[in-house]
């Protein structure tokens, strides 16, 4: 995907999401930040931390309670080249969920094409500790 | 008296007050992000349990689906109920008490 | 039965709003009433009607109104409250002197006893937040 | 103190305060409502759980944080004829705080003198329980 | 050095607005320089000259728009924060056809893309919420 | 980095997961109802004084003259600062982490 604006020094953003989707509305601007920041020329990852795993729960249709649902944008991360998608596993376990319990989130591979692998990465809380701390700028969610 | 709970329990405090200080006998209704604290295999799970048995416990079934949550996620013994559903308990219940 | 309503939080933000709508139309569709509809602290932002949503989301603030007229529900919103969060009707315009206002249609304004007396008429008060 | 309104059948009222002060309003607003409260005919009781226990806490100044004291008007919760204020002691204790930690709250006896007992029950989880569930009309804070 | 503040809550609701205000004075009084304060999901509130505080509390919408006034800081306002919520300044106003706007002196609305450019160009964001 | 946090560890997690995700060498600091993690007496003072083996903790002073707590309160080595110095802190870390 074409860069849309050059704006100098290349910096490390990460985009944190701590809440459930739904209950408030953090979880879908979180999303749209991400989708417009990835328009920049800077490197972008997010991390998904205690409720925020939940947001990438398989299934889920809000319809019934008259929400948007917005979590089918999430398959939508990989065309904006955003490749580093964490989350932590404590914050799994502590909820009872696994890996396939979460959405598949794949990008294209370097020949344009859909990798099936799955962009998101489930990592410990210290490796996690290790990434937040290289950040410059970061966007709580 | 029905006890609302709105608020995830890992976040947020909620669920273990209204534990604490809903009377044996109390009917506890989970709606919105309250709704995490019925997953069967959580953190929190053991702690629903034993108020459960002296509790009715229900969860709001458009918050579940919602959330992606099928009754097979679920602690065995919840009810499930819609929005007609939860009107129908506020209104056999003396009181609603919502632990925001 | 009567109930009332008690919103806390603002649309979008919370789901509050959402619930306690849902909650209203369900109890109107089983043959109650709703004696009022009270919008507290942040729920104050319900009432305004320069809210523009993206058009593929639900309309909060209009579904509201849409609920007080089609059902006489009467929408109250907290005056203290909307004074400090910038929820303004014509009388609290000219009594601040102020340039504008932005209640939306069905809202009026009016104070914390009309929350009190809807614990008092009302035979359940059911709060959202 | 004279009832500015009778509205008929009297009620159970309890406002349930669980936010420390400061943070967020919900514990200023909750004393503006206990105040216009009383002023009706209805039985009102207030309790303070959870956070909602630091609201007593002594000599709080927020002047260097240019938010307004308003716990200095919990004093005048008696002269509002509101004289069921419940705190937890489960709250209390979680917090490291005792009695002598907590604003003295006063209200006239009979002869319209102040008296010197505190108005402030503290009292247990199991306890509270029950007089919530006596409750007719609960407003959260 | 360069700072840039985000600011994520509403005033009076929440004390972040508060604190970042007084960490924009201090920051000032430093000899430091705020390069923007973007105003972000209920952060947005603070942008309405509408609000109407008690006569004894603080007047948190004002003490930005002075901060603009005295020391030129940016205050940006979230665009799609500010449409869900009801905060329209005259440009939106005639874009969305309504009646009314409530943007306060100092307050401008634009995109998300200001936020990036704050953590790109400013040497710390320090955001409250 | 600056890890800050402005919520209740009675309240919300957010304190919690500080300081599972603050690396060792951190600094963190208190602000707002935060300022309540900094009392001696509470039930989260051991985990913040197992924290801070590997951590400098600070706290707001303004917030808890506010809160009514004084300096006999708190866990020993929290460092009590100004709005000044918490611009001066932000200033000399690499990057700021507000916990909301």
């Amino acid at each position: 995907m074409s860069k849309a604006q050059n704006t100098g020094a290349v910096k490390k953003f990460l985009y944190i999401n701590r809440r459930a989707p739904h209950g408030s509305n953090y979880a879908q601007e979180g999303l749209e930040m991400a989708m417009v920041g990835a328009a920049f020329e800077q490197e972008v990852a997010i991390a998904f931390i205690d409720d925020g795993v939940f947001q990438l729960k398989r299934g889920q249709n809000p319809a019934g309670a008259g929400l948007k649902n917005f979590t089918a944008a999430f398959g939508a991360l990989g065309d904006h080249d955003i490749r580093d998608i964490f989350v932590e596993r404590e914050s799994l376990e502590a909820r009872g969920l696994r890996a396939e319990d979460l959405l598949q989130l794949v990008f294209e591979d370097e020949n344009g094409k859909r990798a099936e692998k799955s962009a998101v990465q489930i990592v410990g809380g210290d490796e996690l500790a290790e990434i937040i701390a290289r950040q410059d700028v970061l966007l709580n969610f | 008296m029905l006890h609302v709970v709105n608020k995830s329990p890992f976040e947020k405090d909620s669920l273990t007050t209204c534990m604490r200080l809903s009377r044996p006998g109390s009917h506890v209704l989970l709606i919105e992000d309250g709704v995490y604290a019925a997953l069967g295999g959580g953190a929190f799970a053991a702690r629903v349990r034993e108020s459960m048995a002296a509790r009715k416990f229900y969860a709001l079934g458009a918050d579940l689906a919602a959330r992606g949550l099928g009754e097979s996620d679920l602690i065995d013994g919840i009810s499930v109920i819609g929005y007609d559903g939860f009107v129908e308990l506020a209104a056999s219940c003396s009181a609603v008490q919502s632990w925001v | 039965m009567k109930f009332a309503i008690l919103v806390n939080e603002g649309p979008y933000t919370h789901q509050a709003s959402d619930t306690a709508y849902h909650f209203a139309k369900a109890a109107l569709a089983g043959g109650h009433e709703i004696f009022r509809v009270f919008f507290y602290h942040d729920g104050v932002h319900n009432a305004t009607r320069l809210a523009a949503p993206p058009q593929d989301e639900r309309r909060v603030t209009e579904r509201w109104t849409q609920l007080a007229a089609e059902h006489g529900v009467d929408l109250v919103v907290c005056v203290a409250a909307a004074q400090r969060r910038g929820v303004v009707d014509a009388g609290e315009q000219k009594r601040h002197g102020m340039d504008a206002n932005n209640i939306a249609g069905g809202f009026r304004i009016s104070g914390l006893g009309q929350l009190i007396e809807s614990g008092v008429r009302a035979d359940r008060l059911v709060a959202f937040g």
